[in-house]
């Protein structure tokens, strides 16, 4: 359990007006966990990144920038060298040195437990080279090595406080060297972190944050309405108009890295394995209008899963789309699907913005390109496991992100070894160009190389993307807000106008 | 009666334990965790890994002597989500639960006996119309539309409640009724069918003949009669609330075990399944041995053989 | 002495979803303070029916449809609830044919019997136990503080009717209406109970409407008898001349069909065939298709209800009244 | 109708030392349990073809009695048997089949008619159940059987709450003798019945006994009804028989100061009568409790004659004279 | 009239029309009565024009259900601003006729609605009798399996049927019936328990009755309003439970509809539209007014003591 509230106050105690020093948030559902290397949620990320601080971390812009770490250099293909900040401290006065680096960075690199230990699992040491210098060596050359250490579970964990005690008592009241500080957490309900006004970096302006949990979207709208709640994330498009007409609140959107795209099945046997019938279905459906009716515009069409900000974005891809439903039919009627084609899509239902109503729309717009589709609109627990056993027909929507805003990841998707077990798509000449990208340290080639791949892909589509989606927040009139591309929300960077 | 009472809570355990197979083998049906557990992006090899460093690659039986072992040690392991005792996670929300299924409880009975009495002294009256109405309302309507409407209405407009979370007594009001008024039609109608049939029968008309008043024949001599079938479907509606409610529980922010408990199904968080289903089992057990024994006060003729 | 209730021309019918089932039908007589009048008459002939209507509890779909039953010149059916509560328990009760279905099973006996004296006598909680309990004894129940914590399916079927009784009893009503009260009772006890309800009418001038078949008990107790058949009173005399000399062919079946402790018979006599029923009674006097006497007029035309001057008792059949006219 | 002693062969039941004894504790969790001693260590034959009159201090454990040879009770102790087979601990499936052989009509007898079932149904029930008529069959055997117990066939499709007490009674009888069991425990049968029905039902009884050679068990607390009725009687007394003998043997010679008391009590037959009745001051004092009963003869509080003896030693239920058994350590009228 | 003596009738001959006559009464008998009752009537009428929307949708409806129009999403009901007479009760969020989707979507929503209490009721009623009936051991077995699917979360249930069970309308009619008999059962036994301590019961089994027909004949009669109450009011939350399976993945798929789908569709506009979710809430409420009514009077027709007091 957690400390219990210092007075016997309602968690609804209002903020805003009366007390200037308050921030309330609410991202929707509670945080998972204090342990910043064992879960896999951006909204609890979100939360950690104004306790622990990364090694490097991005601008709003999406640019990576010095933060722990003054300054780093490569020394070889394996091998990277850091200096930390000088006077940086835990909460507890503690000073921030390179052993807890080292602590941090090989417990998640070691233990196959931890659900981000995928993320590291690239990296073979830290070696601690003197208080404020070390170095991170990699079991092979790892071009994403500097991403990674710059996102979600990179922040740097106190060794001797947990060590002296203990894992369970860390959780409980966890200690970082973050802008604030941890205060109480009330499961389910709220968390209140406290300004570290002994802050080495840029202090928040915020005396006291709140991060309530509020996962139902239409109460967290009334929460803001009401002044109760600063910032609401995951606004629908039908309250926009609500908020933005209230005189206390409005919408701030800005782009995410996520994209909604449409997963086809290659292997012989479905209809779909017909390239021509892939390529129908990308011009079978009006991606802008998507955009559109569903988002009131929030999102952008494109034909690569590779958004602006991201290593290896191709320019021409973005923010253009194939429609053309009479090529479309055309396309059908070369494959041999004259008389119509009978397909089965699945897709998640509430798990993205409109996920439910997008299918619905695909499935139209289907329809009169002369594909006829079966839905299959499932929980996203019931997806996912269904997706994992591969028993999804001829394709599913899915929305996935790219943490690491670097194509490398996102491209993945397109290689033989990872499309064995989601659609089955293999193509030599993409394989090739992934093996050289992922192994050369130069962003020149590797970008140019992730280019090439995403324009092979654009015409193949075994994966059809639709649109990059827009995250949208409301956040009350007196606050500064612009929405990170990481979707994270660091307070120092939410002011008071 | 002392037997028969030793006799079933000496049941509890057992019962405990089949239900705790009868789940192990529910979640294991159901599939593996792992999936759930790492983000839509993660590649095969890392899902692998980790299902390996979990032992959800070990064949069924070894998983299954794990759970039991660990199972008869009382202990209900970490949860894979949250990656801390499960039992604490649970009991941590229990008393939010406890809190909102009695009130709503209480909600529902203040509304629903007297309705379903007075609708039972005149039937197809006005008033039984209106709560008839009322009762197809009440059951029909989702708990998301009275709960969203509910904070529309007394939170955002007219500001006479907050809006969700805990605290004080006001926040308790809204999620009470939503989740008290489909009970409410429940026992409503439950009370009228029943109060109906009994004032039909000899001995209320000896009641009349004593002179006695009208409110204390239909309160001491045919409410008291219907009470069995009105007291098991209140207590029933109970224990299905100290599971949680999901969705008055989302809609109000409301700490309870309800989103916990679904969301710990859909993410096949066996652990926090296992205790949830441990806490509330217990609870139930208790609740139904407790109206078994009033069903003896209530209507003496029962026996328990 | 006063007359204490007036029943003139009662009719009670139920409105079934059969038909209409006119099962008292111009029903008339006449109680006097401190005496015993005792309702005899075939099963189902409407006796019970009769005593719920002076009580108004006939249940639905039953109904007064005529006729006014005067309670110390009080129309009884003209009151309201309220005014009626007062009456009931109080000054009239009743003890119920059906003991088991009459007492509610939920509550214990003595709670029951609390009930009536809470109510109509300003009596504490404890006064009114002891009270109960001194009622329960005084009908015969053994161990009345037992049975007063007892429920009534516990009970033996004339402990129930006891209980009935005494719950009846307890308020000493003006008028005790005890329809069929011993009919469970053995001799002993019914002997004790009979001399209780003596005392209750000498001690508290109670009059008592006495219904029963056991015409031994009648004999007992009744100090006037009235003779119902097919819900209309077909014969009204004092026991005395009753028993001595009973005028209507109704009666004296009755009387006839009595089996005897001391007489040995094979065959007990007993009034042929069956009494019609209340939706299908046959024309003329109702009796007339059992009657060995029956005539022509008999079957065509109803007799009144005629008092013989002489005597003051009453008669309804043709052939009384052929003799006062002849 | 011959009124003799059948000649004592064919048992058709028997109880063997019967006792019910029933936990009456009134708090839910009490510790310490009483008992009520209903029944208490009756032994009973019943002889084909005769009619067993048994009568009893109300309370006395008379009902209880019939419920536990009809099996609706279980007994704390001892057995009972049905044409010499144990029917007391057989298990109800297997005790199906005898239940064609005896009814019981009982007590109370609106409730023991399903308030839900029509006339028709409930008098046609135990012919459904054992009996495979067609539909004409059955209503042609409901009608006569009504009309038997004297109910208008055209009641078939009334409820019983709409009978009066006498006509529930009847559809109750009409419904123990639709099979033509052998044996009748008839529970107050005629109690609530005018004297003229009751006259109608006890000839029909004693038709049907004469025609299916039936046996009855006849509780009752009207003697002259007893005794026009019985062969033998048994009085019951705090849940033991205390008399058992003929009924002209029963009403001559009464040994039982109970039954003594009993015949003393008879309501008069005739109003002119009432003074001359002999004062029925023998059975005073109250019934004592079945749950402490009295030491000894368990009738010593209340018997004119008792004397310390009777205090304390119980006395055994013995055949005093020919076919006159007695529990009484100092009968009366004895030879 | 004619008098007729309980003798003479037992010599009369059996009417051989006799009993075409009555269940010729009892019908009529069964109308008039229906006739008398307002309620009833009304109930009936409220179902019977449920069917026939249901049976002829197609050609009652103005719109296809399914057909999306991104020109006319979240159009008002006509009588609102910005309403047409084109969609009376408005359009949901994908621009579909919300009066032709509560059309369509009562068939999936009555057969559901009404298997499901069916299933259930059947399972409840019958556990319910027999733990009640029997007691002991079986009571024991029968009520620790209520507390079990009572405390087991029932979507778990769902999400193992999901991956046992094809989906479809009759995975779906079995699962809510599967996980939600307790109900019945449990109300069921609680009067059980009482009424197999009743007279007449021992009266049954004295006749040498079977337990079966005991149960049938004298206990299932006298819990039937109990049954009439619960499964009445079913029908509502089935309803609305269905569409939370469909999500789920088990139950029926766009653009096929129901009143619960379109509730959960219409969720999100609660407060912007309220016509989304408020339109099926209505058909729902409709629909159980309807149901209660005629169970209401069902009821009051198996009640022989409240005969009459209808009219
Ligand atoms: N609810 C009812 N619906 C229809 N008929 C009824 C109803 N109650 C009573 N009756 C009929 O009214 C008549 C009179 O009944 P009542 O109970 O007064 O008879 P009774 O004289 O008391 O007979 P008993 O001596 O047998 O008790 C009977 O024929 C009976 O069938
Ligand atoms: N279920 C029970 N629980 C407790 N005591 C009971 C129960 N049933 C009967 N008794 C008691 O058993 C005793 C005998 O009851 P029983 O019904 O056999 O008497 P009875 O001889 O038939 O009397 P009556 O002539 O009044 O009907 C009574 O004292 C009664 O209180
Ligand atoms: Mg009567
Ligand atoms: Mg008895």
């Amino acid at each position: 359990t957690t400390t219990s509230s210092p007075s016997g106050e309602g968690t609804t105690s209002s903020t805003g007006t009366e007390d200037n020093n308050v921030l309330t948030v609410s991202l929707g559902p509670d945080m998972l966990t204090w342990d910043i290397h064992n879960h896999t949620t951006t909204a609890t990320e979100a939360i950690h990144v104004n306790v622990f601080d990364y090694l490097l971390m991005r601008d709003t812009d999406g640019e990576i920038q010095p933060h722990l770490a003054k300054e780093w250099k490569q020394i070889d293909d394996t091998t990277y060298e850091f200096k930390l900040t000088e006077g940086v401290k835990f909460h507890n006065g503690d000073d921030l040195t390179a052993e807890d680096v080292k602590f941090t960075l090989e417990r998640v690199a070691t233990d196959e437990t931890l659900k981000s230990h995928g993320d590291f699992d690239t990296i073979k040491e830290v070696k601690v080279i003197d208080p404020l210098t070390f170095q991170i060596i990699t079991h092979e050359p790892d071009p994403m090595l500097i991403s990674r250490i710059s996102r979600q579970a990179s922040g740097i964990l106190p060794k001797k406080y947990i060590e002296e005690k203990g894992m369970d008592e860390f959780l409980k009241s966890p200690i970082g060297s973050g802008p604030y500080k941890f205060k109480e957490w009330k499961k389910d309900s709220q968390i209140t972190l406290v300004k570290n006004d002994d802050y080495f970096g840029k202090k928040g302006e915020w005396a006291e944050v709140l991060f309530r949990a509020i996962p139902e979207d239409s109460t967290r709208v009334a929460e803001l309405l009401t002044d109760n709640v600063n910032i609401i994330a995951n606004v629908p498009p039908s309250d926009w108009k609500r908020i933005n007409d209230s005189d206390n609140s409005e919408i701030a959107n800005g782009p995410s890295n996520r994209t909604y795209m449409l997963f086809l099945r290659t292997q012989e046997g479905w209809p779909t394995s017909d390239v021509k019938v892939r390529q129908a279905i990308d011009y079978a459906i009006d991606d802008k209008a998507l955009v559109e009716s569903l988002l009131d515009g929030g999102g952008t069409p494109t034909l690569t899963r590779v958004n602006p900000g991201n290593v290896g974005f191709e320019e021409s891809l973005y923010d253009t789309y194939n429609y053309d439903v009479d090529k479309a039919k055309k396309l059908l009627e070369e494959a041999g699907y004259k008389d119509g084609l009978k397909i089965e899509l699945a897709g998640p239902t509430g798990r993205y913005i409109k996920d439910r109503e997008v299918m619905q729309l695909i499935a139209g717009m289907l329809e009169e390109a002369g594909i006829h589709t079966e839905m299959n609109l499932l929980q996203w627990s019931s997806f996912t496991e269904l997706r994992d056993q591969e028993k999804f027909k001829e394709g599913y929507l899915i929305a996935l992100g790219s943490s690491f805003f670097d194509a490398g990841q996102a491209l993945d998707y397109y290689g033989t070894e990872r499309s064995a077990t989601i659609n089955g798509y293999s193509n030599k000449e993409i394989d090739k160009l992934l093996q050289e990208a992922n192994t050369s340290l130069d962003p020149a080639v590797r970008t140019a190389k992730y280019q090439e791949i995403q324009k092979i892909a654009s015409v193949e589509t075994p994966i059809v993307p639709l649109f990059q989606v827009d995250q949208f927040f409301g956040v009350s009139d007196g606050i500064q807000y612009t929405p990170r591309l990481d979707e994270l929300i660091y307070i120092p960077d939410v002011n008071k106008k | 009666m002392w037997r028969y009472f030793t006799s079933r809570l000496l049941q509890i355990p057992i019962v405990l334990l089949i239900i705790s197979l009868m789940i192990f083998v529910l979640v294991y049906v159901a599939g593996d965790p792992v999936a759930m557990m790492l983000p839509a992006e993660a590649t095969q090899k890392e899902i692998q890994t980790l299902r390996i460093a979990l032992g959800f690659d070990q064949p069924f039986y070894i998983q299954f002597w794990n759970y039991i072992t660990d199972l008869v040690r009382g202990d209900f392991g970490e949860s894979y989500k949250y990656g801390v005792s499960a039992i604490g996670l649970v009991l941590e929300r229990l008393p939010a639960t406890l809190e909102l299924a009695t009130a709503s409880m209480i909600m529902a009975i203040i509304i629903a006996v007297p309705l379903g009495i007075i609708s039972a002294l005149k039937p197809n009256g006005i008033i039984d119309l209106f709560a008839t109405g009322l009762s197809a309302l009440g059951k029909a309507i989702p708990n998301f539309w009275l709960g969203i409407m509910l904070i529309l209405v007394f939170a955002v407009n007219l500001k006479m409640m907050p809006v969700s979370g805990t605290g004080s007594w006001k926040h308790i009001i809204l999620p009470a009724i939503t989740l008290g008024t489909a009970v409410s039609a429940e026992i409503t109608r439950l009370v009228r069918s029943n109060m109906l049939e009994i004032l039909q029968q000899d001995f209320i008309r000896t009641a009349r003949s004593k002179g006695q008043k009208k409110s204390v024949i239909i309160f001491r001599h045919a409410f008291r009669n219907s009470l069995v079938p009105v007291i098991t479907i209140t207590i029933l509606q109970m224990a299905s609330l100290v599971g949680g409610s999901l969705i008055t529980e989302m809609i109000f922010s409301w700490p309870g075990l309800g989103q916990l408990i679904i969301q710990a199904v859909y993410d096949k968080d066996l652990p926090i399944i296992q205790a949830a289903v441990f806490v509330t089992a217990v609870m139930i057990l208790l609740l139904n041995l407790a109206t078994d024994v009033l069903y003896r006060f209530l209507d003496p003729r029962i026996k328990y053989s | 002495m006063s007359t204490l209730l007036e029943v003139n021309d009662l009719k009670t019918y139920f409105y079934t979803t059969n038909g209409i089932v006119p099962s008292v039908d111009g029903v008339s007589f006449s109680l006097e303070s401190g005496q015993t009048t005792a309702l005899v008459g075939e099963s189902g002939c409407g006796k019970s029916v009769t005593s719920f209507s002076i009580m108004q509890l006939v249940n639905a779909p039953g109904k007064i449809v005529g006729g006014e039953i005067l309670y110390k010149g009080e129309d009884l059916t003209k009151l309201s609830d309220r005014e009626m509560r007062k009456i009931r328990g109080n000054e009239i009760s009743m003890i119920f044919q059906e003991p088991l279905t009459s007492l509610n099973p939920i509550l214990k006996v003595g709670e029951q019997l609390d009930e009536i004296l809470l109510l109509h006598q300003t009596k504490s909680k404890k006064e009114a136990k002891n009270s109960s309990i001194d009622m329960l004894k005084k009908v015969g129940i053994p161990r009345a503080e037992h049975v007063y914590n007892m429920h009534p399916h516990e009970l033996s079927g004339g402990m129930r009717q006891r209980v009935m009784i005494a719950m009846a009893l307890s308020c000493n009503p003006s008028l005790l209406i005890a329809d069929e009260p011993t009919t469970a009772l053995d001799v002993t006890i019914q002997a004790q109970i009979l001399r209780l309800m003596k005392n209750l009418k000498l001690e508290f001038e109670t009059s008592i409407l006495l219904i029963t078949h056991d015409l031994g008990v009648v004999a007992e107790l009744a100090d006037k008898v009235i003779v119902m058949y097919a819900g209309q009173v077909v014969e009204e005399a004092d026991v005395m001349s009753l028993y001595a000399d009973p005028k209507h062919p109704y009666t004296q079946g009755l009387i006839q069909s009595t089996p005897k402790i001391d007489s040995e018979m094979d065959v007990l006599t007993s009034i042929q065939g069956n009494v019609p029923t209340p939706n299908n009674k046959p024309t003329g006097c109702y009796f007339h298709p059992r009657c060995p006497f029956a005539m022509d007029v008999c079957k065509s035309k109803m007799p009144e209800l005629t008092i013989n001057e002489k005597t003051g008792n009453k008669v309804r059949c043709w052939l009384s009244a052929g003799h006062q006219e002849g | 109708m011959v009124n003799s002693i059948p000649v004592k062969t064919e048992e058709i039941l028997t109880v063997k030392n019967l006792k019910k004894h029933f936990a009456v504790n009134h708090q839910l969790f009490a510790k310490k349990k009483e008992f009520l001693k209903a029944v208490d260590g009756v032994d009973l034959s019943v002889y084909k073809g005769e009619t067993l009159g048994i009568v009893g201090e109300s309370g006395c454990g008379k009902s209880t009695l019939g419920n536990l040879i009809m099996g609706l009770l279980q007994p704390t102790e001892g057995e009972v048997y049905f044409n010499g087979v144990e029917i007391s601990k057989m298990k109800e499936k297997d005790l199906k089949k005898y239940r064609v052989e005896y009814q019981m009509i009982f007590q109370d007898p609106f409730s023991s008619l399903n308030p839900r079932m029509r006339v028709f149904d409930l008098i046609a029930e135990p012919l459904i159940t054992h009996k495979k008529l067609s539909r004409k069959e059955l209503e042609g055997e409901v009608h006569r059987l009504m009309v038997d117990v004297g109910l208008d066939p055209s009641y078939t499709s009334r409820f019983p709450h709409e009978f009066s007490g006498g006509q529930r009674q009847r559809i109750g009888i009409a419904r123990a003798l639709a099979l033509k069991p052998k044996l009748i425990i008839c529970d107050e049968p005629v109690s609530a019945l005018d004297v003229s029905i009751q006259a109608q039902i006890l000839n029909l009884l004693n038709d049907l006994q004469q025609k299916y050679d039936l046996t009855y068990i006849f509780i009752s607390h009207g003697l002259p009804a007893l005794r026009h009725i019985s062969d033998r009687i048994g009085v019951m007394y705090l849940g033991n028989m205390v008399e058992l003998t003929t009924k002209d043997e029963l009403f001559k010679k009464p040994m039982h100061p109970y039954t003594n008391g009993l015949l003393a009590s008879l309501p008069i037959s005739d109003p002119r009568l009432r003074n001359a009745k002999t004062a029925d001051v023998i059975l005073e004092g109250d019934m004592p409790s079945p749950v402490n009963p009295p030491s000894g003869c368990k009738f010593h509080t209340r018997c004119p004659f008792a004397q310390d003896k009777c205090k304390v030693d119980v006395p055994d239920f013995e055949e005093k004279e020919e076919g006159h058994f007695v529990a009484c350590h100092f009968p009366l009228h004895q030879d | 009239m004619k008098s007729i003596s309980g003798t003479e009738v037992a010599k009369l001959p059996i009417d051989k029309n006799d009993r075409s006559i009555k269940t010729k009464n009892r019908f009529k008998i069964f109308l008039t009565k229906l006739s008398r009752s307002k309620t009833g009537s009304i109930g009936l009428l409220i179902v019977l024009t449920l069917f026939v929307m249901a049976i002829f949708a197609p050609w009652i409806a103005p719109f296809n259900p399914g057909k999306i129009d991104t020109t006319q999403m979240l159009v008002p009901p006509f009588w609102s601003d910005g309403g047409s007479m084109a969609h009376i009760l408005g359009t949901d969020n994908l621009g579909r006729d919300i009066l032709s989707r509560i059309i369509y979507g009562s068939r999936i929503s009555l057969v559901v609605g009404i298997l499901s209490v069916l299933v259930a009721g059947a399972i409840g009623v019958v556990f319910g009798l027999i733990s009640g009936y029997y007691g002991g051991m079986v009571d024991n077995i029968i009520m620790r399996l209520v507390d079990a699917f009572l405390s087991v979360p029932t979507i778990l249930f769902c999400i193992v049927f999901l991956t046992v069970l094809d989906p479809g309308i009759p995975t779906l009619v079995i699962v809510i019936g599967v996980t939600s008999w307790v109900l019945y059962a449990r109300m069921i036994r609680s009067e059980t328990l009482s009424l197999r301590e009743r007279e007449y019961v021992k009266a049954a089994r004295t006749m040498g009755v079977s337990n079966f027909q005991i149960i049938k004949r004298h206990i299932l009669p006298n819990v039937t309003s109990s049954i009439i109450v619960i499964s009445t009011l079913s029908v509502a939350s089935t309803i609305i439970t269905e569409s939370s399976l469909s999500f789920l993945g088990l139950g029926i798929q766009p653009p096929i509809v129901s009143w619960g789908i379109m509730l959960s569709e219409g969720k999100e506009y609660v407060a912007t539209s309220w016509w989304l979710a408020t339109f099926p809430g209505v058909a729902i409420t409709v629909t159980v007014l309807g149901i209660i009514f005629f169970g209401e009077w069902l009821r009051d027709l198996l009640d022989p003591r409240s005969q009459g007091t209808n009219s």
